[in-house]
């Protein structure tokens, strides 16, 4: 009880710092939607369109910081984000309701994949010390090093030349639309794929340590010499005494590594031109379009304080220390 | 990233101390961390890495930016990584990158490591309001995804240099350090040593210097060395998306070069590779000392090595928990190497 | 990728019907608004497609009198402050209804109105319609906006009376004059068909496909496998990495407009504000490498006049005594030029005449790699002389604001285009735009040049009634530029494009200069109407 | 066995408190916040302790029984909820600062656990050191720090003292550790030794050996020592007088010979009963088991039992107990025997709790 | 005399490999009769819970089994060494032919699972014959029987008390009825009131089931009272071995004595405590010889240089104990 209060509260106060930041952050940033439209056209706009941009944006009115904070809290109770000034007048709500499944669907099944698979390897490396996977260990770690978009490059070039099965780029053929259908879904996977193992083959190391060393721990606990005491067979204490009990603190960090994951993602999309949220973010720095950029990052904490909720739930189902009666 | 977040997770609460004080020799154990197979490897490493970026300068074979008429060419005996799209080395701006690169990674590593040990201890120690207040600024900074935060904030900072983006990572990266270092300092707190110094009439700030201070040592070194990994990664992101605003060459400096002529596409593989293994090398150097202090901090991950050993009569059997290998019937048998073995520690060594 | 090309016009069976057009700009989102910079219709290009100008007008041949569209007839009087338009009949909107005069001056009175939907800052006076004519009239003399006036695209009455804000409406249903109506849109790709009937031939192409690539590197790769069929985009090594895919369909064409990129130069910091180191400066730069490093060897042409103005889309402009002068480099003429003037170089090392050394910050943003390169360039160029340069390589948004400010030594930057080189001339050298260093907001004149003979120059042409005290003025304005060299001219701006001519032939190129290469240009409809089937 | 008790003079008592109490406050769910209930752990309940110089006073209790608790308030480690601590008849309360220096110069403490109270990263010269410095004791010059340092540690017998002294804890065994520990409290030249279970985590053989010095060292420097221990065996071995707790309450006290023997309090001779006997020999049945009606469960310190906190383990229960606090009974049968027992209250006889002691 | 149920033949066990190795149990030979309680005794370090982990072994890594046999003689059927078990018939033999319960019983069970969960597994890992609803039913009868309501089945175990905990380990010891139960100091974490409870417990399900225990502590006074016989250890080795009360009144060994002269006593007269100088031996630097020799106050020539083996005493002929002492001038054969 008291500790479900205090995690409502932690959450209500981050959101509201996180927003908070969101706001003023852009604000502080120097340029202009409309000046890095004209350099980003580099002698395209021509220099008298500047005041007919003002006007366009909304940018001629000044208001002060405390009138603009408030009314940025109206908007966002009713839901509105603004309008995006790189795609003008679309709501940046609805940019990002285009590209948040993309993101969602990579990174989330990703992650989670990695998640089960480190932890899977690693439950087995824990388990098994000295076998073929702890030797995989080494070669995990530098893979691990490698900063995401450099081996999303080389993968791209290794694996995505003309006429492989993976495409270098983009959420799905170009030219098909959007819809549930096999040929659509397919080709979302296919393009989803080399992101994907990208993502998978550098995060999936940190699971298969982090498991691994909890495991080990966790293996000298005395419930386990009982459990194997107890005469169980080897799976069963494995599985529902090691593994179980080494989990528990890798819950914690699989919602916290989802901020970061998205961070690093953020490259994997950029890198593979990927449809997705951290692409707009790349989108929206560059063009200083800041209700994008609030958009994008309000997105992205929400959903690491979302994940962190779930964990905070799974971790009250799976400890049930946590789960004082009264 | 995840690196620094899985390996933070392994130092438990009750690590270094109930390691360092309770094991048998202490001392010893600090030495043993050097001893370290992983931690020599990576220190050797890394020690490379800052010879290169003090001299690197100096026994580059070209000035870095200059031109010259080997356009793009494969790395050869006259360009060892090969050159650019305006004749400039490849090898010599690795070379002179390497200053920046870990300019910010350390430094950005000082930054936010005394702050994770100003806020984590003082959260820790002082309790009530004040830790209230700390921890919950903490978890913000944690929650808050610190690379789009990076990206955002260096991308507002007009004229950034090395030192700018060095800041606005090490503000940014403090917390996950703080918050484990405020978890260790909690039970410091509640030590009977603590109590104990503070029974003997010891000030506050002596007892937070001077007792709890040394012990959150491993902790504070691992939270470092996960500090200047992320760095590192950040610092080069920003340069390779082209939006540091570095002047100086750095490793994501070449990337971002290497990107935007479309290097690969082009065949030009050496623009790439060297940048992109230097960044792994030295990551992998960095995750290997941080191995190391894991398991200088939590003995149980250490013993990894010999698992196989091979009994009086010739079989091999592996030690596992739960059952005990048998070596022998016959009393006092001293147990054997394999050949194989050898191999195993090797491979021990490195990890 | 591979699946890409053969859904492409359905392989070899029968001619071609579909054009894949392609830009490197990212996922877009549904939004036709044709006023709009930030739609998907402007990104990609498909606007022109859709809607339609009054005049169309080729900027690569600007003395060109422009081919009639939806405008029959057009006259200006009265030194360029009145327009008169004869609109033509039988054109239909899309949805049927036909296109009348009353659209047209519908289509100026909401630019009239709306300051955001009139980027050019039009002075419109009075918009007047009868019959199927339509006369305008200026607060200011139009000589130097004529093409942009000219080409103005017409929008249906009946649909942009009722919306609520055309600035922020995302026209979910475009419906306009044009060949085509809009198929389907998606994040990745617009498909836009042919209509049932068009008041001129209808075209050939029986689909367009616009698709939005994530970037450069994405765009180049579907260029080269065919998959993009025409595209404009930034190709370091175009040869290898496009034309040698396949050396007889890929093509690229890259026509100058008339405006510059530069190295623009404070001409109020001291020792810069020498015109004679300027012009050595000038002498020693390598527009060549610039040309092949720089701008891989075809994106933005080099300029050859030592006028500054782009050729051969400006050559009718160029005075006499500056016909057939190009620039060379010629590092003894500099070296001339800066003894005369009191310059020293002893060894490497250049001094000023009080006797200190010359040194000089090159700056861009640090994202801009082609800029970044040409300073690379140029600070070579200039240690032959003996100037120290650095090359700073600033954020974006710092350096936009030093530049806006004056506070810079020299950058590679950019400046207006338009029909004649008054834009250029204008952009560089306009006293009335002067402001002091240290005060944003100019719009131009970043290098802080002051001359009032220029500013009378560039008055007077804007504002002349005949033809003769134009020429008079911008040969006055060329002689200045050459002598005081406020800019060091490098490259044209362009509007070229790649494209593919495996199954479509009727592309513009240097032998058929009929439109720029560029998909998003207006021009680009006329393209399309010119392309036939490959083989047929 | 030394130290007959002698007459006691009031000028005799170093460290006095009366009516201690302290609770800590349990932060609760949403469900007490809106009830507004405060609850708090009764860890300590109107205690009364005397130290007299010279005297081993014991302090025995079951586990979370607030014996620790007593202990630190005594050395204002914790603020105190309510009573009374006096230092030579003077009250004081200090929290921080120099006044809690002046304090903890007469009253020092040695912790449970040899292993965790020194700090693994200092030798034992940092530990005597400060000791010493904080105190002023460590003289003039490092020569008479020198010596300092060799009298304290000679005084716990680690002789030779330059075999110990550069040492680090990890490098000493158990018994030398807590002999460290207690050169340290004796640096400060205390008046009173608050010694909270110093042997509980020693091995047995080594135990002796410590409990043997603090006996030694009370006799030599005329100590009040306050010995806390679960282990009520070596409370009669070593301490002069014994106190019972239980549940944050004191239930018994007097000379530890008669308390030990002569158990009143019933909570008293469960303990005892309790307690391993050699003599028993495999006797051990059913029958055997001390009469215990809550099967050893201890109460919750939360919500603490009303009137007598043994009442619901108690066998001789009566409806008084579990509305009425007792307050302490004399008993005649030994110096200073009290308990706090409604059985005691009309009689006053020992006669009856004898037999059961001793049966 | 009763029959053997497990013979401890000569088993060393070591921690590591080749010379770093620590030689924690050396050469200990024990024999655990039916239905008796033998006591384990010495102090920390001399090597009691790694002999209980050896003789089933559960002992961690780096711990192996460097020599010795455990020979198990079932109720009905060939005896046979537990030690060249397979793992699979190790697995069957383990908890139904010998079950451990260990000190802190907060640690022995799992903190995620709920007590039925770990005492139900625990049935149906050894009898996957039998229906769940009898596993239920056995498990609450196992509660039962160590004083436990079954409605606390369902309950977490941090929602039990120490010694609800203690007990239920002790209920699940129980549950397959096995043969020996070894405990290693099951009780040190509890309070005296809880440990004698416990311990009455004990010893009326032994009465009831018949098993033998191997009782494990450092608190002689406790085996005295408890135990049938004892057995003390040294660094390592069984030093001394006698029925509990011969070893109480008269024990041969003088580290034996010393121990016991290091509890003060609750009742009788007061006596004066001498307790055992000096300080144990470092298992990896042995002393030559008895390995107590330089603790030892009786100590001669004789002792450093040669290591005294167990056996019946010679100088007082006893065959009901032995020692291994030069005092006793053992006969130099190990009893059997
Ligand atoms: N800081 C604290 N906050 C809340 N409760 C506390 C605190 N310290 C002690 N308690 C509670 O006060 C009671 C008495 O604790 P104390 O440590 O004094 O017992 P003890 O008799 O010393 O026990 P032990 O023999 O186990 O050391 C216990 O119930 C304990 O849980
Ligand atoms: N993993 C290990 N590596 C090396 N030595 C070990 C290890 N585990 C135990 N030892 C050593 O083996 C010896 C015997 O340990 P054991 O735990 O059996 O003692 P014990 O008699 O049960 O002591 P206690 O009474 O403290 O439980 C000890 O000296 C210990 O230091
Ligand atoms: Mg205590
Ligand atoms: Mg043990």
């Amino acid at each position: 009880m008291k500790f479900l209060l205090q995690r409502i509260a932690f959450y209500a106060f981050t959101a509201w710092a996180a927003i908070t930041i969101n706001f003023f952050i852009p604000r502080m940033i120097p340029g202009d939607p409309v000046t890095s439209l004209i350099n980003r056209y580099q002698g395209q706009i021509s220099t008298e369109a500047l005041d007919s941009l003002y006007v366009l944006f909304g940018l001629d009115k000044d208001a002060s910081m405390w009138s603009q904070y408030v009314d940025y809290w109206g908007q966002l109770f009713r839901g509105d984000l603004g309008l995006s000034f790189t795609f003008f007048p679309t709501p940046v709500a609805s940019v990002l309701g285009q590209s948040l499944p993309w993101t969602v669907a990579l990174v989330g099944i990703t992650t989670f994949a990695s998640f089960m698979i480190g932890t899977f390897l690693g439950v087995l490396a824990g388990w098994r010390r000295g076998s073929w996977i702890d030797g995989l260990l080494p070669a995990t770690t530098f893979l691990s090093s490698i900063p995401y978009f450099w081996l999303g490059l080389i993968a791209i070039a290794l694996f995505a030349g003309q006429g492989s099965f993976f495409p270098s780029s983009g959420g799905y053929e170009p030219g098909l639309v959007p819809s549930w259908d096999g040929e659509f879904i397919s080709s979302a996977i296919r393009h989803s794929l080399l992101p994907a193992i990208t993502i998978l083959i550098s995060s999936v190391s940190g699971w298969i340590l982090g498991m691994r060393n909890m495991m080990i721990t966790v293996a000298s606990e005395d419930y386990i010499t009982v459990a194997h005491a107890k005469g169980l067979s080897e799976r069963r204490v494995m599985v529902g005494y090691a593994a179980r009990n080494a989990l528990l603190p890798n819950v914690a960090g699989f919602a916290l590594s989802l901020g970061f994951i998205v961070g690093g993602t953020l490259l994997v999309e950029i890198v593979f031109s990927y449809p997705g949220i951290g692409f707009n973010l790349f989108q929206a720095v560059g063009s200083k379009d800041y209700p994008l950029m609030q958009g994008v990052f309000l997105v992205i904490t929400l959903s690491v304080l979302v994940a962190n909720l779930i964990a905070d739930v799974a971790y009250l189902v799976l400890d049930p220390r946590t789960r004082k009666e009264g | 990233m995840s690196v620094s977040a899985s390996t933070a997770t392994t130092v438990g609460p009750d690590g270094p101390v109930a390691a360092a004080g309770t094991g048998p020799a202490a001392k010893r154990q600090r030495l043993r961390f050097v001893a370290n197979g992983k931690a020599a490897t990576g220190l050797v490493v890394l020690a490379f890495f800052v010879l290169i970026a003090i001299i690197g300068e100096w026994i580059a074979p070209y000035d870095p930016s200059a031109r010259s008429s080997d356009i793009l060419q494969g790395p050869s005996g006259k360009h060892w990584f090969g050159t650019t799209h305006l004749g400039q080395d490849i090898f010599s701006q690795i070379l002179v990158g390497t200053r920046g690169v870990m300019f910010v990674g350390l430094l950005a590593g000082v930054i936010a490591t005394v702050l994770s040990v100003l806020i984590g201890v003082s959260s820790g120690f002082l309790g009530g309001a004040a830790d209230e207040g700390l921890s919950a600024l903490s978890n913000v900074f944690l929650v808050i995804p610190a690379l789009p935060l990076i990206i955002i904030v260096a991308s507002t900072i007009p004229g950034a240099g090395d030192l700018m983006v060095a800041l606005v990572i090490g503000l940014t990266s403090w917390a996950w350090g703080a918050r484990v270092l405020r978890a260790q300092t909690l039970s410091l707190r509640r030590r009977d040593y603590v109590e104990a110094a503070r029974a003997t009439g010891e000030s506050t700030w002596r007892i937070v210097c001077v007792e709890i201070l040394p012990n959150l040592t491993a902790i504070i070194a691992s939270s470092f060395v996960g500090t200047v990994i992320f760095a590192v990664m950040s610092e080069i992101t920003l340069a390779f998306i082209g939006i540091s605003t570095i002047s100086e060459w750095n490793w994501g400096t070449i990337l971002f070069w290497a990107q935007s002529q479309q290097a690969l596409a082009q065949g030009a593989w050496w623009w790439f590779v060297p940048a992109g293994l230097a960044i792994a090398i030295l990551g992998t150097a960095l995750s290997l000392i941080n191995f190391g202090i894991d398991e200088f901090v939590s003995p149980r991950l250490r013993n990894s090595g010999k698992t196989k050993l091979k009994t009086n009569d010739g079989r091999t059997v592996r030690m596992r928990v739960g059952f005990t290998p048998v070596l022998g019937t016959k009393p006092l048998a001293t147990p054997v190497l394999r050949p194989a073995e050898t191999d195993d520690l090797v491979k021990d060594g490195v990890r | 990728a591979c699946s890409g090309e053969s859904k492409n016009n359905s392989g070899s069976s029968g001619p071609a019907t579909v054009l894949n057009v392609g830009m490197p700009n990212g996922p877009q989102t549904e939004n036709h608004n044709p006023f709009l910079g930030s739609s998907s219709g402007a990104s990609l290009g498909y606007r022109w497609m859709i809607y339609e100008p009054l005049v169309m007008l080729n900027s690569i041949a600007p003395k060109d009198p422009g081919k009639p569209w939806l405008a029959t007839e057009w006259k200006w009087a009265d030194n360029f402050t009145k327009l008169s338009l004869t609109i033509r009949d039988g054109v239909k909107w899309s949805d049927g209804k036909p296109m009348t005069a009353e659209d047209v001056a519908f289509s100026f009175q909401l630019r009239k109105t709306n300051a955001g939907l009139n980027p050019e800052a039009i002075p419109y006076g009075e918009i007047k319609q009868t019959g199927n004519k339509i006369d305008l009239t200026f607060t200011k003399s139009q000589f130097v906006n004529q093409a942009k006036v000219l080409t103005t695209f017409v929008i249906p009455k009946h649909i942009w009376s009722v919306l609520k804000d055309p600035t922020t409406d995302v026209v979910k249903n475009p419906i306009g004059t044009g060949p085509y109506t809009l198929k389907s849109f998606t994040p990745q790709t617009t498909t836009l068909t042919v209509r049932d009937e068009y008041w001129q031939d209808l075209p050939k192409v029986k689909e367009l496909r616009y698709t939005s690539y994530n970037d450069n590197n994405a765009q180049t790769t579907a260029l080269a496998n065919g998959a993009s069929e025409w595209s404009f985009v930034f190709i370091p090594n175009y040869k290898t990495v496009y034309v040698d895919k396949d050396p007889v369909h890929h093509k690229l064409w890259f026509p100058a407009n008339l405006g510059i990129h530069g190295l623009w130069i404070n001409t109020e910091k001291k020792p810069f504000d020498n015109p004679a180191l300027r012009r050595a400066m000038d002498k020693v730069i390598n527009r060549d490498d610039i040309f092949l490093q720089g701008e891989a060897g075809y994106f933005y042409p080099k300029i050859e006049s030592v006028t500054g103005i782009p050729t051969p889309a400006g050559d009718a402009f160029i005075a006499p005594e500056f016909e057939g002068k190009l620039h060379k480099v010629d590092l003894e003429g500099a070296k001339q030029e800066l003894a005369a003037a009191g310059f020293k170089l002893e060894g490497d090392v250049l001094s000023d005449p009080s006797g200190k050394p010359v040194t000089i910050t090159l700056t861009d943003p640090a994202g801009w790699s082609d800029y970044i390169t040409d300073l690379e360039i140029i600070k070579d160029n200039l240690s032959t002389i003996g100037i120290k340069a650095t090359v700073d390589k600033a954020n974006q948004d710092a350096w936009f604001k030093a530049v806006d400010e004056g506070r810079f030594d020299a950058t590679m930057h950019w400046t207006n285009g338009g029909a004649t080189p008054y834009d250029i001339y204008q952009n560089i050298m306009d006293g009335k735009i002067y402001k002091p260093i240290g005060k944003g907001g100019v719009s131009g004149n970043y290098g802080r040049f002051k001359n009032a003979e220029a500013t009378k120059a560039l008055d007077e042409y804007a504002n002349a009634t005949d033809d003769a005290t134009r020429t008079k003025a911008l040969n006055t304005l060329q002689k200045i530029m050459v002598e005081q060299m406020p800019v060091i001219p490098t490259s044209a701006s362009n509007v070229g494009g790649m494209y593919n001519t495996k199954n479509w032939v009727g592309w513009p190129d240097e032998q058929n200069q009929y439109a720029p290469a560029q998909p998003t240009q207006q021009n680009a409809l006329h393209i399309v109407l010119n392309l036939k089937p490959a083989g047929s | 066995m030394t130290a007959t008790p002698t007459a006691q003079t009031t000028s005799d008592v170093v460290l006095e408190a009366k009516g201690l109490t302290k609770h800590f406050a349990v932060r609760r769910g949403l469900r007490d916040l809106l009830t507004r209930e405060k609850s708090a752990v009764h860890a300590v309940d109107d205690v009364t302790v005397t130290l007299r110089r010279g005297r081993v006073t014991a302090l025995v209790g079951e586990s979370g029984s607030g014996k620790s608790t007593v202990a630190r308030l005594l050395a204002q480690l914790y603020p105190r909820t309510a009573g009374d601590i006096r230092l030579h008849g003077e009250s004081v309360e200090v929290k921080g600062g120099r006044p809690f220096r002046r304090y903890v110069r007469k009253v020092q403490m040695i912790f449970q656990d040899p292993f965790a109270s020194l700090n693994p990263v200092h030798t034992v010269r940092y530990h005597l050191t400060r000791a010493l410095k904080i105190h002023g004791n460590a003289g003039k010059g490092s020569a008479e720090l020198e010596k300092a340092l060799q009298t304290l540690l000679e005084r716990v017998q680690l002789v030779p003292a330059e075999r110990y002294i550069d040492k680090f804890p990890h490098e000493l065994s158990g018994g030398q550790r807590q002999r460290v520990a207690i050169a340290r409290a004796l640096g400060a030249n205390p008046e009173a030794l608050l010694a909270d279970e110093p042997v509980s985590m020693l091995d047995v053989s080594i135990r002796l050996g410590v409990l043997n010095l603090l006996r030694d060292l009370k006799d030599r420097l005329d100590l009040a020592i306050l010995y806390i221990t679960h282990d009520i065996a070596s409370a009669r071995y070593f301490a002069d007088e014994t106190l019972v707790m239980y549940a944050g309450r004191m239930v018994e006290g007097g000379d530890s010979e008669t308390v030990t023997q002569r158990p009143a309090h019933p909570y008293t001779r469960l303990l005892i009963e309790s307690a391993p006997d050699p003599d028993r020999m495999a006797a051990v049945g059913p029958d055997e088991v001390p009469q215990d009606k809550a099967g050893g469960e201890p109460p919750s310190l939360i919500k603490p039992p009303s009137g007598c906190r043994f009442h619901p383990r108690c066998v001789h229960a009566m409806p008084k107990c579990s509305t009425e606090l007792p307050p302490r009974f004399e008993l005649p049968d030994g110096e200073d025997h009290w308990a706090a027992c409604w059985l005691y209250e009309i009689t006053h006889k020992p006669a009856e709790p004898k037999q059961e002691a001793t049966r | 005399m009763k029959p053997p149920v497990l013979e401890i033949k000569n088993l060393n066990v070591d921690y590591g490999l080749g010379e770093k190795a620590v030689q924690a149990v050396r050469d200990v030979t024990l024999t655990l009769r039916k239905g008796e309680v033998l006591g384990l005794a010495g102090e920390s370090g001399s090597g009691k819970s790694t002999l209980a982990y050896g003789v089933t072994r559960l002992l961690p890594p780096p711990g192996v089994i460097s020599g010795g046999s455990v020979i198990y003689h079932p109720p009905n059927g060939e005896p046979y060494d537990v030690m060249s078990l397979s793992d699979s018939d190790l697995r069957k033999f383990r908890w139904a032919e010998t079950s451990i319960v260990f000190q802190g019983a907060m640690n022995s069970l799992n903190p995620v699972h709920k007590v039925s969960t770990q005492l139900l597994d625990v049935l149906k890992a050894h009898q996957p014959h039998t229906t769940p609803a009898a596993r239920e039913a056995r498990a609450r009868e196992l509660l039962k029987l160590v004083g436990i309501s079954a409605d606390r089945m369902e309950a977490y175990p941090h929602q039990l008390s120490g010694g609800m905990r203690q007990r239920v380990m002790i209920g699940m010891a129980l549950a397959l009825e096995p043969q020996v139960v070894i405990m290693d100091e099951p009780t040190t974490a509890l309070d005296v009131v809880m440990q004698r409870q416990i311990l009455a417990q004990l010893v009326e399900l032994r009465e009831r089931l018949d098993f033998s225990v191997l009782f494990i502590t450092h608190d002689l006074s406790l085996l005295v009272e408890f135990s049938d016989r004892i057995a003390i250890m040294y660094g390592g080795r069984i030093v001394e071995e006698a029925r509990a009360a011969d070893l109480y009144r008269d024990s041969l060994h003088p580290y034996s004595e010393g121990l016991l002269k290091s509890f003060p006593a609750l009742r009788g007269p007061k006596k004066e405590l001498a307790g055992i100088p000096g300080s144990p031996p470092d298992l990896r630097g042995m002393p030559s010889g008895c390995s107590f020799h330089p603790r030892c106050p009786h100590a001669f020539d004789r002792c450093s240089a040669e290591i005294p083996l167990l056996g019946n005493p010679t100088v007082r002929p006893d065959a009901t104990r032995s020692v291994a002492c030069w005092l006793h001038d053992t006969n130099l054969t190990p009893v059997a």
